[in-house]
């Protein structure tokens, strides 16, 4: 056991399922020499060759479209996507190919495939290197979309998805690779992948988030917490698709507030389900309208520092958030 | 440009074709024609809402089946593969239980439109509707084989119209910087459901775009069985030998409408549509038989004959079989626990 | 002014608007002396000749990239996409083009084009040429989502759309193609696309729903107003981005009770969105749960007609969501 | 293959160029380089948080530039195509305006990294980060080009890596079915990112391309202005007489790493780091110059001068530009009213 960075404890997680199953291997831009643009697969070049880490051509419906083939002859493949960003052009393999292949083969057939990407801003990444695309693949039976917010949670969630026989796209915090640290053991083990995970309990106000939002929110109610007796219950949502809808009702139910906070726009997001799964479940339990918090309707996240920060879900609009509905 | 280059591709590959290979040929091409033939009747009859057919495709296909091994090999195909399905060991019965929705498709369980095929007990491998995204899993299937050092390879097909979305040129760049083992075929017939050739391309051969990626690419007249059989022996021979891919243009004709959905007639000049049927990949390869002495007329006959008798068996037994009970809509969406 | 189906309408808004405009072009596959799969071309290749309506190469990323090109020029294209199923490889060009272009040139640049595409299902048309695509596209900023539910809107939405400065998408619900009827003007005209849109007004319970849907909650509200009393109001969104906020809040704060109705799957869906926002600025005023009727979380609607009529939203569910409202 | 046919291809065209033309070139040239060089002390010292450099693709650019027409001509360019951007008119200013992310910056308003060139008053069109988007952009401009009957064509341009995405392929596709005037520009410096050449693409010459095509396919050496230029002066006589597009790659060479976040240690062997200074095209080109006699050590020593004088200007008045107001990010997602 050993303090781990987020970007550290998944290139672990690939490294120990690599050595451990022969089938597994990856195909990206830039994971050979390079070891990806974040580092992700330092080292797995050098140790297991150029049959196992692949450099792929510049086209993400390439990479999509080959690691499917693959899973369907019995292989393993994880694709990296350089950036979420870049994802679109594989939109089709993913949503048309991956994660119909069970279904319309009657279960014939299955697409064991991990698609890793990094998503998210604060980092001067501008409009193409910021987004947050997930709610799109939340909508589509037959994908599992996982974020973890910790690095514990990501080698063990990522070791799941590689031994899943379903695809799953596995979405990282780009800003979380190096500033999320946590507590990693040293050997393989893994955390299940269609789990919410009560990262925080309490009995007044419910926060449901995910990503790098869950370290966030936990600050940010702590120092609440320190100044006014609230006690705020924290659901790290991890799995959004399928949400656990067990968990999110009985915090809901139990707390009676919530707030859900997320980076991306809210309009017709994971935010929205969230808030919809409520209004069904929790109608006769709600003390408080359902509050949101997310970035604006503008299409992506701006270059300029005085754009950014205004884009970004900050810890003074989660203490406001918190606030307003404390005060309701 | 490079004309007399791809007039040398362009050219049937001679060849002599052992007479049992013919036979097989032949034999996988009129139980192809004869079921289509067959759910086209059960279409106008209202029993079978939808059919796209292979019919004119034929030869092509049951040639290049001829000249992999199904049991190792795999296929990738796509919606006009009815005869390809058959040399890789689906039935009659398989395909009517597709037509008419029925539980026990193969297929896909009466999910999928009729002619989406996929068998992994026969090595074809699923398919959709949306056209050329099997480019890129044939390369991945050979990409597979060749980390797994087997011999085998992928066979993927598309029509003509389809090469021109991006995965086709993915696809063969891909296969072709790693030469993985897979034949991609073609087939040509001219049309995307109106779409002609002209207002779809700019040159009149797909196998053109095999000099882009440095790979051979050859375009044989799909109603020559020895040209399509030995210019797939060739593909299959350098496949093995992990020399790469393969680029195979059949050129073909479509004798029936797009779909079942679709009238012709509103685009495709009458005079075409007359004479198309006077090339039928069929008739020539009966009267190329014949000619060399391979098969008489009692042969084609009884071939035929056996047919007929197969799919009118399987087409009853299809008939029986029951519908999908509805809740199981919601079954396999994801792996179920054992 | 004639009685007209909803294909017959979108053919004649755009003949009009052609006739009107010479900037104005279609591209798509089939487009030509076919008519389009759906007739919805017919007679206008004749008319306005091969450039102005042309087939294109079977390439959506294509129609849509060189729309966009075009546009940015000056012309006003209109993509036509066979089928919404097969938008899937323009996403990119949709998303990270079409719907930046303004934002990103800090309005230097925008991309007035429209896109239409067929959705829907009930037509035996199995997975591919049944979905319903439009939640994904509705998270997008810059985009606009109009889903015509008559022919009177379809032609005026429409004719709006290409005289709109900004990407619209124009989806049309196959199975309403005929089945859909209406009184249409003979002359040109628009309908705004950023309003809902209250088609029948009520006390005890608002229906939001849009496209194919709309007609069919008509027919079945009418049939319970008959039996008891109780008085239904219908919403029909038809702007799916932006969302019609003061219109849905106005009419959920109005009746109490709340049923949203579409045939795709729920999870992060239009809604979902609503819900959301119900939840938000109605909180005082519900009398019972948001309630959503959809079509189940599986891949998509399956050929077997068995399967097929399993996944439709019918107007037995319907009924049943309607009474179980108003019992609560 | 083909391989005399694309030898042909690729040998530099000859012939003669005008010395006023050749001094155009140059001076855009080096503007770019001494602007380049700028934006990466600026990045150095923390003031532009990133850069991605033109530094090699210089001479390439600037022929090209020179073989257009700004004035009706459109470029859909790519983030290395700095000097391409000053051949249509844009300033350093603009570009100081953008790496610092100012409010005023012409590109965007300081909403995109820099190198996201775009600007309607030059008929430069606004450019994202994904790549190969802009093939078909430019393939949408020229078909409007030629429904209004205008006789102006579109330039757009390409890293060698961006030619494996689907959208390279659909807009040549499109671009020579419907003979648009386009010319493609490929910049080939043998990376993408840390991606080499052989890892990329099966041959080594995306300008093989051509022939699935049927267009002419060039590759010039991006340090040859002559061969630049001349290529692009053939191709842009084709475009204007209706006879569609050509392909054009500069064999250019990456002076730096990818961009100011990445290392090219990791990855590119020290040896051609070092060795492909020594064929900087910039360098090469005054060589030419002073050979020729086109211009004299003192006309280029003024030339440079004259740039940095500008740049001196340009970056102070850019560094005196307010940075955008926050709430402006909501701004421009649609069209405002009037
Ligand atoms: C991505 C996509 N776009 C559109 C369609 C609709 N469609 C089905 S078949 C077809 C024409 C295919 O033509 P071609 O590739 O020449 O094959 P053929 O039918 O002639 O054998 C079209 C446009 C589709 N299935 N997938
Ligand atoms: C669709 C897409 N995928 C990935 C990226 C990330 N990316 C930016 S530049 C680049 C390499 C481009 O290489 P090349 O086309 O050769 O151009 P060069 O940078 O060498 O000029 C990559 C992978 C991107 N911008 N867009
Ligand atoms: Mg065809
Ligand atoms: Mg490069």
């Amino acid at each position: 056991m050993a303090v781990k960075t987020l970007v550290e404890a998944i290139r672990e997680g690939m490294r120990q399922e690599m050595e451990n199953d022969d089938r597994v291997f990856i195909l990206g831009e830039d994971v050979g020499a390079k070891g990806g643009v974040f580092g992700a697969t330092e080292g797995l070049h050098a140790q297991f060759g150029d049959d196992r880490v692949m450099d792929s051509p510049l086209a993400e419906s390439c990479i999509v479209g080959v690691c499917i083939g693959a899973a369907l002859y019995g292989l393993r493949p994880i694709a990296e996507i350089q950036f979420q960003d870049f994802i679109l052009p594989a939109v089709d393999q993913i949503i048309s190919e991956a994660a119909k292949m069970r279904y319309r083969s009657n279960n014939d057939w299955g697409v064991p495939l991990v698609i890793r990407a990094p998503f998210g801003g604060g980092v001067h990444g501008a409009l193409y290197h910021s987004q947050s695309f997930e709610a799109m693949f939340c909508s589509v039976p037959g994908l599992k979309v996982v974020v973890p917010s910790n690095p514990y949670d990501a080698k063990g969630m990522l070791i799941s998805a590689l031994r899943d026989p379903d695809p799953v796209l596995f979405f990282e915090h780009k800003k979380g690779y190096r500033s999320l640290k946590g507590d990693v053991p040293d050997e393989s083990y893994t955390v299940p992948i269609s789990t919410a995970n009560v990262v925080q309990e309490g009995r007044d106000l419910t926060i449901f988030t995910y990503g790098i939002m869950v370290s966030q929110c936990q600050e940010v109610a702590a120092a609440v917490q320190q100044e006014r007796s609230v006690s705020i219950e924290i659901v790290d949502l991890r799995s959004l698709r399928p949400l656990d809808r067990d968990t999110i009702v009985a915090s809901a139910r139990k707390t009676g507030k919530v707030l859900i906070v997320q980076e991306a726009n809210l309009a017709v997001s994971i935010s929205s389900e969230v808030s919809a799964i409520i209004s069904e479940s929790c109608f006769e339990y709600l003390d408080a309208p359902v509050k949101r918090l997310g970035g604006p309707e503008i299409p992506a996240m701006p270059f300029s520092p005085p754009l950014e920060h205004f884009y970004l879900v900050t810890p003074e609009k989660i203490r406001t958030a918190i606030e307003e509905l404390v005060a309701y | 440009m490079s004309d007399t280059k791809t007039e040398a591709h362009r050219k049937g590959v001679q060849g002599t074709v052992a007479p049992e290979v013919l036979r097989q040929i032949y034999v996988t091409a009129v139980r192809s024609r004869v079921l289509d033939e067959r759910i086209w009747v059960l279409n106008r009859q209202g029993r079978a809402p939808f059919w796209i057919s292979g019919m004119g495709h034929e030869v092509f296909q049951s040639a290049v089946g001829a000249a992999v091994d199904p049991s190792r090999d795999w296929v990738v195909p796509y919606y006009r593969d009815l005869a390809m399905t058959l040399a890789f060991g689906m039935s009659p019965k398989d395909h009517f239980l597709s037509a008419l929705a029925k539980a026990d498709d193969p297929n896909s369980g009466g999910r999928q439109m009729p002619a989406h095929f996929g068998s992994h007990a026969h090595n074809i491998v699923s398919t959709g509707s949306p056209v050329a995204t099997q480019m890129l899993h044939a390369t991945g299937v050979a990409l597979a084989m060749k980390l797994r050092h087997t011999d085998a390879l992928s066979v993927t097909s598309l029509g003509e119209g389809s090469t021109s979305g991006g995965d086709f040129h993915e696809a063969l760049n891909f296969a072709a910087t790693h030469k993985l083992p897979v034949l991609f075929l073609v087939e040509n017939n001219g049309y995307a459901i109106s779409v002609p050739l002209d207002k779809q391309m700019p040159t009149s051969h797909v196998s053109d775009r095999a000099l882009a990626y440095g790979i051979p690419g050859v375009s044989v007249d799909g109603g020559d069985a020895v040209a399509c059989y030995e210019a797939a022996r060739t593909a299959v021979e350098r496949a093995r030998k992990g020399e790469g891919p393969t680029l195979i243009e059949g050129m073909v004709a479509r004798l029936t409408s797009h779909s079942s959905d679709d009238d012709e007639r509103r685009y495709r000049p009458a005079d075409e549509i007359e004479t198309v049927h006077q090339s039928d990949c069929l008739v020539r390869l009966e009267r190329y038989l014949l000619l060399q002495g391979v098969l008489t007329e009692d042969d084609l006959k009884s071939i035929r004959d056996a047919a007929v008798k197969e799919i009118d068996v399987d087409m009853e037994a299809a008939e029986q079989a029951p519908l999908p009970e509805p809740e199981t809509a919601l079954r396999y969406v994801y792996a179920e626990e054992a």
